[in-house]
C-alpha cells in the first residue's frame, strides 16, 4: 500500500512554492554560499541579502554580538548592489530550481521603485520582499516601516513597478504593527513577511563600550520568538492577505507554531548560522508532523490556533 | 570548495596547563580538505545558549580522519567544550576559509603569540614538503611557558628550530615574540603571524620594513562563517571598504587590510 | 591596612538607597515569600506586586510559559488590593529596613489618583512605582504607556497625590519609547524605569492552541534583555531624571551594563524565580567589580559607556 | 516554614526502564524539613536555557540528609537532568507547598498513576507511624509494567499490600488504577492521589460518591515555587477565584479544587 506523503505545497497569492520553508534575508547569502551544505532545490523558496540600488559598503566593525538565545547584527545592510547583483550572483541563482525572491531597500521611494522596475525585468525574480525597516533619508531618517503613510507609500510604489508578487516586511519595532499591515495590503501588497530584527544593544563590561560600533543592532533568533509569534497572530487576525512568519525558527515545531498562528509560510534566519541544514530538518520535520497528525496538506495548519 | 557539516566523535581531549585543551575530533571529510589557515565551527553545546558556533583553526589533521582543534577557555563557549568528553560528538563545520599559502620566498618565520600558535603544527608540516627544515623557523610568545611549552616541543621533535620569548621569561627570551624578530637578518623572507592582533600589528609593521612577505590570520566574533551574514568584517587597507574574515580570510596578506 | 569598599550608595531624586539593587514588581511577592532566601536587609529596595484598589482574581491558567531564555506570564494583575496590602502585607514590610516601593495600576486615571492618595498616608511606602502598561477601560482598552498624552495624565495625577518620588514603568511595546519617557518626565515624574514586559505568546503544537488561556503574555529574562538596554540607553540620553533599568539582569555584569548604558539603578525580576538569591549576589558582585576597575562608587559607573 | 536553596550533591543516580530515573541527592536541610507531599524545585542545568527550575515532589527522605526525587523523561528539562551523574552538584530549592495530612478515617488508600507514584512512598513511611500495615493499601495504575514495576515491590517490602492495573495488563489487573478503587466497600477511608489530571477527577468523583477523604496532589506549570510568580493557578471548587499550587498544594482536599 502507498503511503501517501503530506502535501506541502501553499501560495503567496500568484506565487506557487512546493513547501512554506524559505531562507530570510540577510541570512543566507546569495544562495551559493550554502550550496554544499544544502539542496537548494529542496526549499520553498530563496529569498537573497537586501539589494539597493547602489553597493553598500555597511558598518564598521564590530557588527555582532551574542545575546541570551540570541544575536545582534549591524551589518549596515552592506550589499553589492542591484548591478552587480544581476551580473555576479544571479546567474548561480538561475540554475536553481527553486523560486527566487529579491529583497530590496532604499533610501527612498525612488529607489524602491526603481528597484522594482529594474528588477521586473528579470523572470527568475518571482517575488520582491521590501525591507521597510530602513531609515527614509528625506523623512529626518525615520523607518518606513514605523509609519503607515511612508509604509502605504513604499508599497504602492514598488506595487506599481513590480507585476509579480509583492511581499512587504514589516518591523517589530512598533506599537501597533497591525496598522503597519493594514496600510500596507491596502497599497497593494500582496502579502507580508515578518518580523524583522528587533532593535537591541549589548555593552562591553570591559572596555565600557558598545558591544556593537553602531552601538544598536537588529536582535534574531529564539529570544525573539515569542513577539514575533504575537506579531503574525495579530496581523493574520487582521490582514486578508497571506502572513509570512519570520523570527527565531529553527526547528519543525517553531514553523509549526507560526503556522499554527496564522502564518502561510515561514523563512528561517539565524538558524541558518548555527545549523546550516536547518531548512531542510524544517521541511523534513513538517512532512513528519503532519504524517503524525494526519493531515493531507501543511495549508490545514494555517491559522488553526485561532479556530478553536 | 566543498564544506561539510559533520557529527564528529570526539576521540581524544587532552588539557595542557594554562585552560589550554586539544581535541581531536573524526570528521573524515573535513580532514581529507582542509589546508593549514583554514578553520572549523564548532557547537559548543546543544542548547540555544550559547547560541553561536564558535571558531578554531584545524591545528592539526592526521591520519584516520582526523581534526584536531587546540583552544583555551577564555568564555562560555570554550568553557562549556571544555567539559566535553571523548565519546561524545561535536557539530563541526568546515572547512572554512582561506588558509596560508606557501611563500615564494626561501626563508620561512612562523610566528605565533599565545593560543595563536594553533595553526602553525599544520603550517610547518605543509611547508616541510616542500622547504628543508633549515628554511623554516619557528617563533613563540606568550605571557608564560604554560601557553606554549607542549607546542614548542612538538615543532622540535620536527627538526625545526624554535625561538620562544615570555613575558615572564619562563621560557626562551623574556619579553615578547616580535622582539625575536627584529634581529633577524634575511633579505627575501615570509612571516606567517597568527595571535592578538596588537601582536600582528608589529608583526605586519616590522615586515613591512624589512620588505618581506606578510601572511597573518586574524580573528573576529563570527555568526557563520560561511560568507553568509557578512558580519566578519575588517577594514581593507584602502580603508574604502571591509574585508570578510571568513571569506577573504582568515588568513590575509598584511598589506591588504588596515593597522589601526 | 584597611581596604575601603566601593560606595553603593544611590539617589534617586530624593530616595536615598543603600545600593542600586531592588526587586521589580511582580517577582519578588510581597517580600516575604523571599525571607528565608534573602536578607531583605541588604535590598536597595523591595518594590512589591502591582496594587490596584481592589483585589484582582487575574486571569485563568495557564498563566505561563517558558520560552527560549525566556518565560511568558500572563497572570492578569492578580493581586490582594489596597486594603489587604495594607493590612496584611504591609506590617511584615514595616519590620524590614529597607525602603519600600510600591507598584500600583488601574483601570482609570482616577484608580490611579485614589491608590497614591491613601498610599501617600503610610509613611513606610518610600516611593510609588506607577504601572502604566495596563489598559485603560475607559480608552478602548488601549495602555496608558502607548499614549504620551495618556502617559502624561496618569503620571500627573499620581504627582499630585503622592508627596514622595514617584517612578514611571514604561512600557516596551511602542515605537518611540522616549517620547513616552520625555511625557512623563513633564507631568512630574521622579524617575521612568524600565521596561516592563515585551507582548508575546506560544502555542502548543500538540493541541493546537495558544499555550496561555488569555493568548497573550509579557515576555520577560535574559531573552529580552538586549531590548531594555537599548531603552534605557535611548531614555537615559533624552530625560534628565534618573532610570532605572529591568529587563534579563540576573548576574553582575547584567547590571553593570545597565548602569553604564545610563541606568542609576536596577531591578531584578525574572532573575529572583531562577535563582532567589540573585538580588544579593548582584549586590556582591557589583562591589566586587567596582574594587576590580578601583572605582570608588557605583554612581561613576552610570552612563558611563555614553561617555566614550 | 524554612526554605532553603542547596547546592546538593547528586549521590546516586538510579535509571529505571521506562526512562525514569531516581536521584539521590545530599541536602540535608531541605531533608529534615520535608514532609509527604511537598516538593522542590530543580536546575536542570547551568545555562539561561531551559530558564525556568522544574518542580519535583520528595519522593523519599532517607539517612545522611538524603533527598530523594524520581522522575519521567517528558521534555527537555528532565532530558538534561537525566544525564546528569552522580558528583555533581544540583541547585534544589525546597521544601515547598503544602504535602499531605493524616487522615482522621481508619482506612488509607494511596493511589498513584504513572510517575504520580514519586511521592507516596514517602507518605507511605510517614502512615506507618501512626497507622498498622494493613490500615494502609496501595493502588498503582500505569500504561505498563515498566512504570511502576520496581516500586511496587519497595510498597510491597514496607509490608503494606499493593494492588495495581495497567493498561496492557502487563502487571496486575488490565485496565485503570482507578477501576480498583470502584469496587472497594469501606464506609471510611481517605484517598491521597496522585497522578495525571484525568486520573485525579476520576478519583476524586468516587471519593464524593463513597463519602470518602480526599487528597489529591495536583500540578501546574509553576515558574518559582514561591508564591511569588502567581502563575501556577488552579480554579478554586467555588469557580470565583484561584488557589495557587505551589502555595495552597500541592496538596488538595479534592473539594477545595474545581474538576473541569
Ligand atoms: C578564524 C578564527 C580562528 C580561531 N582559532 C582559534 C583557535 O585555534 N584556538 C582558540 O582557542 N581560539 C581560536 N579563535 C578564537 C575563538 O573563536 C574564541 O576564543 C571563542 O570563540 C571564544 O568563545 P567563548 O564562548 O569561550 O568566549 P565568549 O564568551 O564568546 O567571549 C569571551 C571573550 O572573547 C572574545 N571573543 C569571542 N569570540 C571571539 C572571536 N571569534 N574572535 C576574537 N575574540 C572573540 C569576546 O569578545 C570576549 O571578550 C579563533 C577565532 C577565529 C575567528
Ligand atoms: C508539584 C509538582 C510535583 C511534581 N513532581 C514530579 C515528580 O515527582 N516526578 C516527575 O517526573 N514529575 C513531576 N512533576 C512534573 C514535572 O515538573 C514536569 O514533568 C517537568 O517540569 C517537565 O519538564 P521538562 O523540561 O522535561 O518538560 P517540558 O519540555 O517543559 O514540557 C514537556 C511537557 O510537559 C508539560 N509540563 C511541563 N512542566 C509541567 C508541570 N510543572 N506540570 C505539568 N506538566 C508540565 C509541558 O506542558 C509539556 O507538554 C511535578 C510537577 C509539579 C507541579
Ligand atoms: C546578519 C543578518 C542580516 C540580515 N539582513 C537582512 C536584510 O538584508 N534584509 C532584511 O529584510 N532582513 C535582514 N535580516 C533580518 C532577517 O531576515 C530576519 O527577519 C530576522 O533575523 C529575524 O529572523 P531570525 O530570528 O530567524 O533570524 C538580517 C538578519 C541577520 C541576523
Ligand atoms: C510573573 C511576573 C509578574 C509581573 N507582575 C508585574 C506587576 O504586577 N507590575 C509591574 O509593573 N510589572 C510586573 N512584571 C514585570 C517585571 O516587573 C519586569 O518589568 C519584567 O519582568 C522585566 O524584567 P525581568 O526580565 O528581569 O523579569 C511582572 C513580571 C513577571 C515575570
Ligand atoms: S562570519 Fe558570517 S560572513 Fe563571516
Ligand atoms: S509557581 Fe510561582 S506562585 Fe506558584
Amino acid at each position: 500500500m502507498a503511503v501517501e506523503l503530506p502535501d506541502l505545497k501553499i501560495n503567496i497569492g500568484a506565487l506557487r512554492l512546493n513547501n512554506p520553508v524559505m531562507t530570510a534575508s540577510g541570512t543566507f547569502g546569495y544562495g551559493k554560499e550554502f550550496a554544499s551544505l544544502v539542496n537548494l532545490h529542496r526549499l520553498g523558496a530563496i529569498i537573497v541579502k537586501g539589494i539597493s540600488l547602489l553597493p553598500r559598503p555597511g558598518n564598521p566593525p564590530p557588527r555582532l554580538a551574542e545575546t541570551a538565545c540570541g544575536m545582534l547584527n549591524a551589518i549596515g545592510l552592506e550589499n553589492v548592489g542591484l548591478e552587480k547583483f544581476l551580473s555576479d550572483k544571479l546567474p548561480f541563482l538561475l540554475g536553481i530550481d527553486t523560486p527566487l525572491i529579491v529583497n530590496i531597500l532604499g533610501d527612498t521611494l525612488e529607489d524602491y521603485q526603481q528597484l522594482a522596475a529594474r528588477l521586473d525585468e528579470e523572470e527568475k525574480v518571482a517575488a520582491l520582499e521590501v525591507n521597510i525597516s530602513c531609515p527614509n533619508v528625506k523623512h529626518g531618517g525615520v523607518a518606513f516601516g514605523t509609519d503607515p503613510d511612508m509604509a502605504y507609500n513604499v508599497t504602492k510604489g514598488v506595487r506599481q513597478h513590480f507585476s509579480r508578487p509583492v511581499i512587504v516586511k514589516l518591523s517589530p519595532n512598533v506599537t501597533d504593527i497591525v496598522m503597519i499591515a493594514g496600510a500596507v495590503e491596502e497599497a497593494g501588497a500582496d502579502a507580508v513577511s515578518l518580523i524583522n530584527t528587533v532593535l537591541g544593544m549589548a555593552i562591553d563590561i570591559e572596555f565600557c563600550r558598545p558591544k556593537l560600533a553602531n552601538i544598536f543592532g537588529g536582535l534574531s533568533g529564539p529570544a525573539i520568538k515569542p513577539i514575533a509569534l504575537r506579531m503574525v497572530w495579530q496581523v493574520a487576525d487582521a490582514v486578508a492577505i497571506p502572513v509570512i512568519g519570520i523570527g527565531g525558527i529553527s526547528t519543525p515545531e517553531d514553523a509549526v507554531e507560526f503556522m499554527l498562528a496564522g502564518a502561510s509560510a515561514v523563512q528561517v534566519g539565524t538558524a541558518n548560522f548555527i545549523n546550516p541544514k536547518a531548512t531542510e530538518e524544517i521541511i523534513q520535520g513538517l512532512e513528519t508532523y503532519l504524517t503524525e497528525k494526519n493531515m493531507a496538506s501543511v495549508q490545514e495548519l494555517i491559522g488553526r490556533a485561532r479556530r478553536t | 570548495m566543498q564544506i561539510y557539516q559533520q557529527k564528529a566523535e570526539i576521540l581524544r581531549t587532552e588539557k595542557f596547563t594554562g585552560d589550554i585543551y586539544r581535541f581531536s575530533l573524526k570528521a573524515p571529510d573535513i580532514a581529507a580538505e582542509a589546508r593549514p589557515g583554514q578553520f572549523v565551527m564548532v557547537r559548543t553545546g546543544e542548547g540555544m545558549d550559547p547560541l553561536l558556533r564558535r571558531p578554531f583553526s584545524v591545528h592539526q589533521v592526521a591520519e584516520g580522519g582526523l581534526v584536531q582543534i587546540l583552544f583555551k577557555i577564555v568564555g562560555r563557549g570554550t568553557q562549556l567544550l571544555s567539559r566535553m568528553q571523548s565519546g561524545k560528538y561535536l557539530d563541526v563545520l568546515g572547512p572554512l576559509g582561506q588558509g596560508f599559502t606557501n611563500g615564494e620566498n626561501n626563508q620561512h618565520f612562523l610566528v605565533g603569540g599565545g593560543i595563536g600558535i594553533a595553526p602553525l603544527l599544520f603550517l610547518a608540516k605543509q611547508l616541510l614538503k616542500r622547504n628543508e627544515p633549515s628554511a623554516i623557523k619557528v617563533l613563540l610568545g606568550a605571557r608564560t611557558e604554560d601557553e606554549i611549552g607542549i607546542l614548542a616541543e612538538d615543532f622540535g621533535s620536527m627538526g625545526l628550530e624554535v625561538l620562544s620569548a615570555t613575558e615572564d621569561g619562563s621560557l626562551g627570551q623574556k619579553g615578547l615574540v616580535t622582539d625575536l624578530l627584529v634581529p633577524i637578518n634575511e633579505t627575501r623572507a615570509t612571516v606567517y603571524g597568527c595571535g592578538p592582533y596588537p601582536m600582528l600589528r608589529v608583526v605586519a609593521g616590522i615586515c613591512h620594513t624589512k620588505g618581506w612577505g606578510c601572511q597573518v590570520s586574524l580573528e573576529t566574533i563570527m555568526a557563520c562563517g560561511l560568507a553568509a551574514c557578512l558580519g566578519c568584517t575588517v577594514l581593507r587597507s584602502d580603508l574604502k571598504g571591509y574585508v570578510h574574515v571568513c571569506k577573504d580570510g582568515p588568513v590575509f596578506n598584511a598589506d591588504e587590510v588596515a593597522w589601526l
